[in-house]
C-alpha cells in the first residue's frame, strides 16, 4: 500500500471536496467513503508507525522543495504517533457517527464534510514541519470546529460556536504577529531552522513571540482562563464531535503548544517550562473544582477534560524525559477514554433537553451496556487500576516526584479525589436511583456500541498489559527530548554549517 | 500422683473454708443491721438455713437453658477464682499451710479482674432469658454500675503492678513482705480508690442498684428459686471471701494463718457492711459519678507516684 | 506455572466467571461461587508456600509477588474466613438481584487482599490495594442505601488513605530508585529526615484509614452497617486488616529503623481513643449491626494499640488480637446476618427472645462475644491478656487504662447484643422464625469452635505468628502452647484454667440437673414470671429493651455531644460552596472571556521579566 | 525622516488593530463585534506588509526586465502570509455573520450579553 504522511491531508481534504459529488452519484457515499478513507489512514499509520523510529523519522516534502525553502511533513515517532491516535480515533468516531442520527440527508453530507476537514487540520498541524502552514491547519481546524459546534440547531450550538470564534480569531491573530515577529528576525518559517536560529533572535522579541504563541496554542489546549469556550462547545455540540474535541482538536492544540515550547524555542530550561507546568496546575484545580458543581453531565465532562488537559500540561511542564512520556500517555488515555465517556453519555442523556445529571437516575437498567461502559470509562478516568488511567497517573506521579515537586505532586492527588467524587456520583444517580416517570431511552445502535465495546477494550487492555504502547510512548519521549536530532534529521546541511 | 491428691484435697479444703467464712459474713452483716437498725435480727447461722432450704427444695423453676447453666458460671467461676488466690502468706508456718496454695503461681491480676467477671456474665445471660424486665433492667444496672468501679480499681492495680514490676499476687505480696510494710502504708493513695471501689463490688446499699429489692424485686435473681438460688448463694459467699482475701492480700500483707485472715478480713467486710447500714440507695449515674469522682483522682494520683 | 499467580488467576478469574455465570442462570453462579469458595483455600493451603516468588515486568516496572512469613498470617485469615462466608453468603443473599456484581466484588475484593499480601513491591501493592478499595466500595453501595452520603465518605475517605499512600510511594521510589519494599527497609534509615518523616507519615494514613483509626474512622460504622452482611464478615473480619498489616510494615519496618520510633506511641494512644469512643458508641446503639460496626472500631482500636505499643509483647499481642478478631467478628456479623434473613430485621427494639428459635446461631454468637469480650476460657482473653501485660509492662499507665475502660465497658454491648437479639421476652410475632439454613450456621459453628480451641491451645495460631515477628525485627519469639508470659516473667496456664473451670462447671451442670429432677420444670413460658404481684395484662410490654444503658447515657452525655463527622460534614459544605463561586468565572458571557484572553496575555508580558528571570 | 515614517506605518498598523480589539472587547452589538474582528485584521495584515517592505525594492517577479541584474526586492513571503490571512479572516467573518443570523433568529437580539444560556 502507499504510506506517505502527505495522505494525511491531501485524502481528507480531497474527500472533504469530494462528498457534495459523491452525493450526485448515489447518496450512502456521503457516509461510507469517508469511512473508507479514515480506515486507511488507521491502516497507513499503523504502518508508518511500524517504519518511523527516532533514529529515522520520515520526512516528505510538497512539491519537492527541500526544507528549509519547502514545506515539509515531518512524521517522527512523537509527531506520528499523536497523528496516528488521532486518526485511529477519528476513525471510530466515524464508526460511531455513522449512523448516529438519521438526519436528513444535507445534514449528514455537512456534517461528514466538516468532519473530514476537522481531521485533515488536526492531523496537518500535528505533522506539518513549517510554522506558518500549522497555523493555516489550526485555522482550517477552528473553522470546522465552529461550523460543527453550531451543527444542531435546535440546541445552542450558535451561541457556544460564537464564543468559541471569538477567541479563536483572537488566537488567530496572536499565531499571526508571533510567526511574524520571529519572521523578522530570522527570515524563515520552517521549524527546524527557526530553531537553528533561534540563539541569535534578541531576547525581548523571543519572548514576546513565545508568549504570544504560549497564549494562541493555550486557548486551542483549553488552558485557564483561555479556555471559556471549551465547556459550551463540548455540550452543545453533537456527541461524536464533542468525542473528536476532547480526543483530536485538543491533542492537535496541546500538541502545537509542546512543540512549540519544546523544539522551536529554546526557552524551556528559562522559565518556558515552569510557566507552563504552573498554568497546567492552575488550569487543572480549577477545572476539577468547577466540575465538581456541574449539573449538566456533558459540561462536567468538558470541564474534566479541560482538568485533564492541565494534567498534561504538567506534565510536559516538568520539562524532563519522563515527564514527557507521562504526558504522552496521559494524552493517550485522555484521548480513547474522554472519547468513551463522550459517546456513552451521548446516548444517556439523548432524549433529556437539559442534559442534566439529575435525567441520568436509573439508567443502569434501561441501558445496561451503556451504563456499564460509561462506569469503566469513569473508573478508568479517575485513574483506579486495573485500566489503563492508573498507569498514566503512576508515570506522572513518579515524573513529578522525581523532580522533587511535592507540592505538585500533593495537589495532583488532592484533585484526583474530587475527580472521584463527582464521577461516583454519577455513578450512584446511574444505579441507585428510582428511574424517571415517562422517561424516553435510545438504544444504541450497533455501530455506536462496537465503537464503545473498542474503546473499553482499548482501555482495559492497556490497564492490563501496558506494555502495548509505553514503547511506542518511549520512542516517542525521546524524539521530543532531543531536540537537535529533530533539527538535524530535517535541515542536515544547515545543521552541519553551524556546527562548524 | 500424691502431689495430685493433695492438690485437689487442698482445693476442696479451700472451698469449704471459703464457703463457711463467707456464709458466715453474710449471716453477721444482716445481724449488725438488725441490730443497727434496733432489730434483733437472724441468728448468725441463718444463712446456713436458708441455703439448705432451697437446696432441697423441691419444685425448681427455669426459663430456658441459659437460666439452667447460669447458677453454674457463678459457681464455676468463683471456685476457680478462689483457687488462684493465695489464701495465706508462704511464710505462715501453721501445719495446714501446704494446702492452701492451690494455683496461685499459675494466674495473675489480670486475669484474675477478667475471671470474676465471668459469673455475672453468665449470670446476667441467665437473667436475661427469664425475659422478667426487672431482671434485664438489674443487669444493665449491674454492669453499668461494674464500668464504675472498675475504673479506680483498675488503676489502684495498675499503679501497684507498675511500681513493684510484678502482675501476679504472689508477686505483690513478696514486695509486701520484703519491703516489711504493708502496701496499704507504701502506697496509700491506691489503697484508697481500692477501698473507695470496694462497696460497688460488694453491692451493699448505696450501691444495691442492682438487686434494689424496693422496685427491681431483686433484680437478676428474681426469677432464681430453689436450687438455682442455693448455688447462687453458695458461690455469692465464695465470692465475698474471694474479694476479701483479695484485698487483705493486696494491701494488708495476707495473713500468716488462718485466724489473722479471719480477723482481717471480718474487719474489712464491717466497711461495707456499716457503710450500707446507714445510707440509703444511689441512682445508678450518682454511683456511677460517684466512682468517677475521687476515686479516681486517687488512682491517678496513685498512678502518678507510681511512676516516680 | 507460578503457584501464587494460579491461587490470583483461581480469584480473579473465578470473579468475572460468576458475574458472567450470574448473567446467565442463577444455578450456575451459585456453582462458580462454590467452586471458587473451596478451590482457593484448598490450592491455598496445599500448594502454596512461604518463600514462593514471581517477579515480572509490566509497564517499565519490575514487578514481585511472593509471600513472607508475616504476610502469610493475615493470608491465613484471609484464606479461611472470606471462603467461610462465600459459602454463608450462598445462603444468606435471598434476593436475586445483582447477584453478579455481588459475587464479582466479593471474589474480587478478595482477589485485592491476597494480592496485597502477596506483593514485594510498592507498585503492586498499590494496585490490589486500589483494586480491593473498589470492590469494595461497590459492595458498600450494593443495597443502594444512601449512597450519596455513606458511600461517597467511604469513597472520600478510601482515596484520600489510598492516594497520601501513592504520593509516599512515589518519593520513596525517587530516594530509593527501586519499589522494591525489602530494598525500601534497607535504605529507609539513609534516607534524610524530612523524607523519612514524610513518607512513613502517609503511609502511615493510608494504611490507618483502612483499619479505621480516629479521626479517619467516620466512614467505617456507616459503611459496615450498609454492606450485605455476608462481606461485612469478611469487611470487618479480613478487609480492615490490611490496614494493620501496612501499619505494622511501616512502624516496624520502616520507623523502628529510623529516629521515629516515638511514632507508634502516638499512634497507639489515637488506637486507643479510638476503641474507649467506639466503644461508648456501640454501647447505645438499638440496631444489632450498627453495634457490631462500632465495636468494630473499637477492637480495630486495640490492634493498632498493641502495634503502636511496639514492644514484643504488644505487636504479638496486635497480630493475635487481628486474627482472632477476625474470627470472632466474623462470626458475629454472620450471626447477625442470620438473623437479619430469618427475622427480617436487625432492630434490637423490634425482635427479641430468638434463643429457642436459633439455638445454633445463638450458640456461635454466644462464644464469640465471649470471645470479643475477652473472657476465659475462649481465645479472646489471651490477646486482651497480652495485650495489657505488654501495656503494663512497658509502664504506659494510662494507655492501660483506656484500653480497660474500653474492654469493660464492651461488656455492656456484649450484653445489649446477645440479651437484644436471642434473650427476652418471646413474642408471638416472632414465634414463626427458624433456624437459618445449614450453609450460614455451618461456618458460624466452625468459627466458634476454633475461637473455644484458642482458649485453651492459642500456640496452633502463635506457631505463624512468632514466625511472622521475625520479619517485623522480632527474632526467635518465645511462646507456648498453652501457657502465657510476659516480660517479667509472670504467666497465666491457660490449661489448669481451662480443667478447673470445666470441671467444676461439668460437675455443677450434673449436680444441678439431677438434684430435684422431679420437680424441675424446663421452658417456662416467659410469660409467667415474679411481677411482685401484680399480673401482667396481655398488652402490656414486659420487654425492655429501649434505652437500655439510659444512666449511663446521662453519665457520659457531655462526652457524647461530639460527633466527629458533623465537622467533616460542615468542611465538606465549606468547599462546596467555595465551588459553586468558582464556577462563577465562567459566566457565559463571550466578551468577558476574550477580555480573559487579552488581560491575561498583557500581564504576561509584563510579568515576562519576572518568569524569564531577565 | 525615513525612521519617523516607518514608525508611523508600524503605529497605524498597531492602532489599527487596538481599535478593532477595543471594538471586540466593548461592542455589545454581534455585528459590531464582528466588525471589530475583521478590523483587528486588517491591522495586523498592515503591519505584516510594513514589516515585508523593504525601502526601494521592486515587486518580487523574476521576470526578463530584471534577470541576471541584482535590484532590491521587497521580501515576498510576508506579501504570502498576508493572502492567506486575508482569506482566512474573509471565511471567519463569514462563518461570525451567519452564526450572528442563527443567534439573532434564536434569542431575537443581537446584544451579546443577552445571550448567556450556557454559563457555569
Amino acid at each position: 500500500m502507499v504510506a506517505n504522511p502527505i495522505l494525511y491531508i491531501a485524502l481528507p481534504l480531497f474527500t472533504a471536496f469530494l462528498v457534495p459529488l459523491l452525493a450526485k452519484l448515489w447518496k450512502p457515499l456521503v457516509r461510507i467513503v469517508p469511512g473508507l478513507v479514515l480506515a486507511y489512514l488507521a491502516i497507513m499509520s499503523v504502518v508508518l508507525m511500524q517504519q518511523v523510529s527516532p533514529e529515522k523519522p520520515i520526512i516528505a516534502m510538497i512539491a519537492g522543495w527541500k526544507a528549509p525553502w519547502g514545506i515539509n511533513l515531518v512524521f517522527t515517532s512523537f509527531s506520528g504517533f499523536i497523528a496516528s491516535l488521532i486518526s485511529i480515533l477519528a476513525f471510530f468516531i466515524w464508526l460511531y457517527s455513522f449512523g448516529f442520527k438519521k438526519v436528513e440527508f444535507d445534514d449528514a453530507q455537512k456534517y461528514f464534510i466538516l468532519f473530514m476537514l476537522l481531521t485533515a487540520g488536526s492531523i496537518g498541524v500535528v505533522l506539518t514541519g513549517d510554522i506558518f502552514n500549522m497555523f493555516v491547519f489550526i485555522e482550517i481546524t477552528s473553522l470546522s470546529a465552529y461550523a460543527l459546534t453550531a451543527f444542531y440547531k435546535g440546541r445552542d450550538g450558535a451561541e457556544a460556536a460564537f464564543k468559541f470564534l471569538l477567541i479563536g480569531s483572537f488566537s488567530s491573530i496572536m499565531l499571526l504577529l508571533g510567526i511574524a515577529i520571529l519572521y523578522t528576525y530570522t527570515g524563515t518559517l520552517n521549524m527546524a531552522h527557526l530553531a537553528l536560529l533561534m540563539p541569535q533572535v534578541p531576547m525581548h522579541a523571543k519572548i514576546t513571540s513565545f508568549l504570544l504563541f504560549f497564549v494562541a496554542l493555550g486557548i486551542e489546549a483549553e488552558m485557564f482562563p483561555l479556555n471559556g469556550w471549551a465547556p459550551d462547545a463540548y455540550s452543545q455540540a453533537p456527541g461524536p464531535i464533542a468525542a473528536s474535541f476532547a480526543g483530536i482538536l485538543a491533542k492537535a492544540g496541546i500538541y502545537a503548544l509542546i512543540r512549540v515550547s519544546y523544539t522551536i524555542f529554546d526557552l524551556g530550561d528559562h522559565g518556558g517550562f515552569e510557566l507552563l507546568l504552573v498554568m497546567g496546575l492552575i488550569t487543572m484545580v480549577v477545572s476539577e473544582l468547577v466540575a465538581m458543581r456541574q449539573e449538566n453531565l456533558r459540561r462536567m465532562l468538558a470541564y474534566s477534560s479541560m482538568g485533564q488537559m492541565g494534567l498534561i500540561m504538567i506534565a510536559f511542564g516538568l520539562g524532563t524525559k519522563e515527564g514527557i512520556y507521562a504526558g504522552l500517555f496521559i494524552m493517550f488515555n485522555h484521548a480513547v477514554i474522554k472519547s468513551l465517556l463522550f459517546l456513552a453519555s451521548a446516548y444517556l442523556v439523548y432524549y433529556t433537553s437539559r442534559k442534566k445529571i439529575s435525567d441520568l437516575d436509573g439508567f443502569g437498567k434501561l441501558l445496561p451496556l451503556t451504563s456499564l461502559l460509561f462506569g469503566l470509562g469513569a473508573f478508568a478516568i479517575v485513574g483506579l487500576p486495573p485500566f489503563s488511567g492508573f498507569w498514566s497517573k503512576l508515570s506522572l506521579l513518579i515524573a513529578t516526584a522525581n523532580s522533587h515537586m511535592e507540592f505538585v505532586l500533593a495537589t495532583v492527588l488532592a484533585v484526583s479525589v474530587i475527580e472521584i467524587i463527582y464521577y461516583f456520583r454519577v455513578l450512584g444517580r446511574l444505579y441507585f436511583r428510582k428511574a424517571h416517570k415517562e422517561i424516553k431511552v435510545r438504544k444504541p445502535t450497533w455501530n455506536s456500541v462496537v465503537t464503545m465495546i473498542v474503546l473499553a477494550l482499548v482501555i482495559i487492555a492497556v490497564g492490563v498489559h501496558p506494555d502495548f504502547i509505553t514503547g511506542l510512548l518511549h520512542n516517542a519521549a525521546t524524539d521530543l527530548a532531543d531536540k537537535a536530532d529533530y533539527i538535524q534529521k530535517i535541515i542536515p546541511d544547515l545543521f552541519s554549517q553551524t556546527l562548524n | 500422683m500424691d502431689d495430685i491428691l493433695i492438690k485437689i484435697l487442698g482445693a476442696i479444703a479451700t472451698v469449704i473454708l471459703a464457703f463457711t467464712v463467707g456464709m458466715t459474713y453474710g449471716g453477721l452483716s444482716r445481724k449488725v443491721i438488725a441490730r443497727i437498725q434496733n432489730r434483733i435480727g437472724p441468728p448468725w447461722y441463718q444463712n446456713f438455713i436458708d441455703n439448705a432450704k432451697l437446696l432441697f427444695k423441691v419444685s425448681n423453676i427455669n426459663h430456658g437453658f441459659m437460666q439452667h447453666v447460669a447458677p453454674l458460671w457463678l459457681i464455676g467461676m468463683s471456685v476457680t477464682t478462689v483457687l488462684f488466690i493465695p489464701v495465706l502468706n508462704t511464710g505462715g508456718d501453721s501445719w495446714y499451710n501446704s494446702w492452701f496454695p492451690n494455683l496461685n503461681f499459675h494466674g495473675d491480676l489480670i486475669f484474675l479482674l477478667y475471671l470474676m467477671v465471668i459469673g455475672s456474665l453468665g449470670m446476667a445471660l441467665g437473667a436475661g432469658q427469664t425475659g422478667n424486665p426487672n431482671s434485664a433492667i438489674g443487669v444493665s444496672r449491674g454492669l453499668t454500675q461494674m464500668v464504675g468501679f472498675e475504673v479506680p480499681w483498675v488503676m489502684a492495680l495498675v499503679a501497684l503492678m507498675i511500681q513493684y514490676k510484678t502482675t501476679s499476687i504472689t508477686g505483690l505480696m513478696a514486695a509486701a513482705e520484703q519491703q516489711g510494710t504493708w502496701l496499704a502504708f507504701s502506697s496509700p493513695f491506691a489503697t484508697l480508690a481500692a477501698l473507695l471501689a470496694m462497696p460497688g463490688m460488694f453491692r451493699y446499699s448505696p450501691f444495691d442498684i442492682v438487686g434494689a429489692p424496693a422496685e427491681l424485686a431483686s433484680g437478676p435473681v428474681s426469677e432464681f428459686g430453689g436450687k438455682y438460688l442455693s448455688t447462687m448463694m453458695t458461690s455469692g459467699s465464695i465470692f465475698a471471701f474471694v474479694k476479701l482475701t483479695l484485698y487483705v492480700d493486696i494491701f494488708f500483707g495476707g495473713a500468716n494463718n488462718l485466724v489473722e485472715l479471719v480477723i482481717k478480713t471480718f474487719i474489712l467486710y464491717m466497711y461495707p457492711v456499716l457503710w450500707g447500714a446507714v445510707s440509703p440507695r444511689f441512682r445508678t449515674e450518682q454511683a456511677v459519678r460517684f466512682f468517677w469522682g475521687w476515686p479516681v483522682l486517687f488512682g491517678i494520683i496513685a498512678l502518678i507516684q507510681a511512676s516516680l | 506455572m507460578n503457584s501464587l499467580i494460579i491461587l490470583l488467576f483461581i480469584l480473579g478469574g473465578g470473579a468475572l466467571l460468576s458475574y458472567f455465570a450470574f448473567l446467565s442462570k442463577h444455578a450456575f453462579g451459585q456453582a462458580v461461587v462454590w467452586l471458587v469458595a473451596i478451590a482457593s483455600p484448598v490450592y491455598f493451603f496445599t500448594q502454596v508456600a512461604v518463600g514462593e516468588s514471581f517477579s515480572f515486568s509490566l509497564g517499565g516496572f519490575e514487578l514481585a509477588l511472593g509471600f513472607n512469613h508475616y504476610s502469610w498470617v493475615f493470608a491465613l485469615l484471609i484464606m479461611v474466613l472470606s471462603p467461610l462466608s462465600l459459602i454463608y453468603s450462598t445462603g444468606y443473599m435471598k434476593s436475586r438481584l445483582r447477584l453478579g456484581t455481588f459475587y464479582f466484588s466479593f471474589i474480587f475484593s478478595i482477589f485485592g487482599m491476597m494480592g496485597i499480601l502477596m506483593s514485594r513491591d510498592l507498585v503492586s501493592l498499590f494496585i490490589f490495594w486500589e483494586i480491593m478499595t473498589w470492590a469494595s466500595y461497590l459492595l458498600v453501595i450494593y443495597r443502594g442505601k444512601d449512597v450519596e452520603h455513606t458511600g461517597i465518605k467511604y469513597m472520600i475517605f478510601s482515596a484520600v488513605g489510598a492516594y497520601s499512600m501513592f504520593m509516599a510511594i512515589v518519593i520513596l521510589n525517587r530516594e530509593m530508585h527501586s519499589f522494591d519494599i525489602a530494598t525500601v527497609i534497607q535504605n529507609f534509615g539513609n534516607m534524610n529526615a524530612a523524607d523519612q518523616w514524610l513518607t512513613g507519615i502517609l503511609l502511615l494514613i493510608g494504611f490507618a484509614v483502612k483499619s479505621a483509626v480516629m479521626p479517619l474512622h467516620v466512614w467505617a460504622p456507616g459503611a459496615y452497617t450498609n454492606t450485605p452482611t455476608s462481606f461485612t464478615a469478611v469487611f470487618s473480619g479480613g478487609l480492615s486488616k490490611m490496614g494493620v498489616y501496612g501499619i505494622g510494615l511501616v512502624l516496624l519496618n520502616l520507623y523502628s529503623h529510623s529516629d521515629f520510633s516515638q511514632v507508634g506511641i502516638y499512634l497507639a494512644w489515637l488506637g486507643a481513643i479510638t476503641a474507649v469512643m467506639a466503644t461508648f458508641r456501640a454501647v447505645f446503639q438499638n440496631d444489632a449491626k450498627k453495634l457490631l460496626a462500632y465495636s468494630s472500631v473499637a477492637q480495630l482500636g486495640y490492634i493498632v494499640a498493641g502495634i503502636g505499643l511496639g514492644t514484643e509483647l504488644s505487636v504479638f499481642a496486635g497480630i493475635y488480637l487481628a486474627i482472632l478478631h477476625g474470627a470472632f467478628k466474623g462470626t458475629l456479623f454472620m450471626a447477625v446476618g442470620a438473623v437479619e434473613r430469618q427475622a427480617g430485621t436487625t432492630d434490637m427494639t423490634k425482635i427479641s427472645g430468638l434463643i429457642k428459635n436459633m439455638p445454633w446461631t445463638f450458640f456461635a454468637a454466644l462464644v464469640a462475644i465471649i470471645a470479643l469480650a475477652g473472657i476465659p476460657p475462649v481465645g479472646g482473653f489471651v490477646g486482651k491478656w497480652m495485650l495489657y501485660e505488654a501495656a503494663i509492662n512497658s509502664e504506659h499507665m494510662f494507655l492501660v487504662i483506656l484500653i480497660f475502660i474500653s474492654s469493660t465497658a464492651a461488656f455492656l454491648y456484649s450484653f445489649r447484643f446477645l440479651f437484644g437479639l436471642f434473650l427476652g421476652q418471646q413474642e408471638e410475632e416472632t414465634a414463626h422464625i427458624k433456624e437459618a439454613p445449614a450453609v450460614m450456621v455451618v461456618p458460624m459453628i466452625l468459627l466458634s469452635l476454633f475461637l473455644v480451641l484458642m482458649g485453651t491451645f492459642p500456640g496452633i495460631i502463635f506457631k505463624p505468628i512468632a514466625a511472622g515477628m521475625a520479619e517485623l525485627g522480632f527474632q526467635g519469639v518465645p511462646w507456648h502452647m498453652s501457657v502465657l508470659y510476659n516480660m517479667w516473667g509472670d504467666s497465666v496456664n491457660l490449661t489448669y484454667v481451662s480443667i478447673t473451670f470445666g470441671t467444676v462447671f461439668l460437675l455443677g451442670l450434673v449436680y444441678i440437673t439431677l438434684i430435684a429432677r422431679k420437680g424441675t420444670k424446663h421452658k417456662l413460658s416467659t410469660k409467667d414470671i415474679h411481677t411482685a404481684g401484680e399480673i401482667p395484662k396481655p398488652e402490656d410490654n414486659l420487654n425492655y429493651s429501649l434505652d437500655f444503658y439510659k444512666p449511663f447515657e446521662r453519665v457520659l452525655s457531655p462526652l457524647l455531644k461530639h460527633k466527629l463527622d458533623v465537622y467533616y460534614n460542615e468542611f465538606g459544605k465549606g468547599l462546596e460552596a467555595l465551588f459553586n463561586f468558582m464556577r462563577r468565572i465562567y459566566t457565559g458571557n463571550g466578551q468577558t472571556y476574550a477580555l480573559y484572553v487579552v488581560v491575561f496575555l498583557v500581564a504576561l508580558i509584563l510579568l515576562s521579566g519576572r518568569i524569564f528571570g531577565i | 525622516m525615513n525612521q519617523i515614517l516607518t514608525y508611523s506605518v508600524y503605529g497605524s498598523a498597531i492602532l489599527v488593530m487596538l481599535i478593532g480589539i477595543y471594538a471586540v472587547l466593548t461592542k455589545k452589538n454581534l455585528i459590531k463585534i464582528v466588525i471589530g474582528l475583521s478590523i483587528m485584521d486588517s491591522g495586523f495584515n498592515l503591519l505584516l506588509v510594513a514589516l515585508g517592505y523593504i525601502k526601494g525594492g521592486t515587486a518580487p517577479i523574476f521576470s526578463p526586465a530584471v534577470a541576471g541584474k541584482d535590484v532590491l526586492m521587497v521580501d515576498p513571503v510576508p506579501q504570502a502570509l498576508v493572502l492567506t490571512a486575508i482569506v482566512i479572516g474573509f471565511g471567519v467573518t463569514a462563518v461570525a455573520l451567519s452564526l450572528v443570523i442563527r443567534l439573532y433568529r434564536k434569542h431575537n437580539t443581537i446584544k451579546i450579553d443577552e445571550i448567556k444560556t450556557l454559563k457555569w
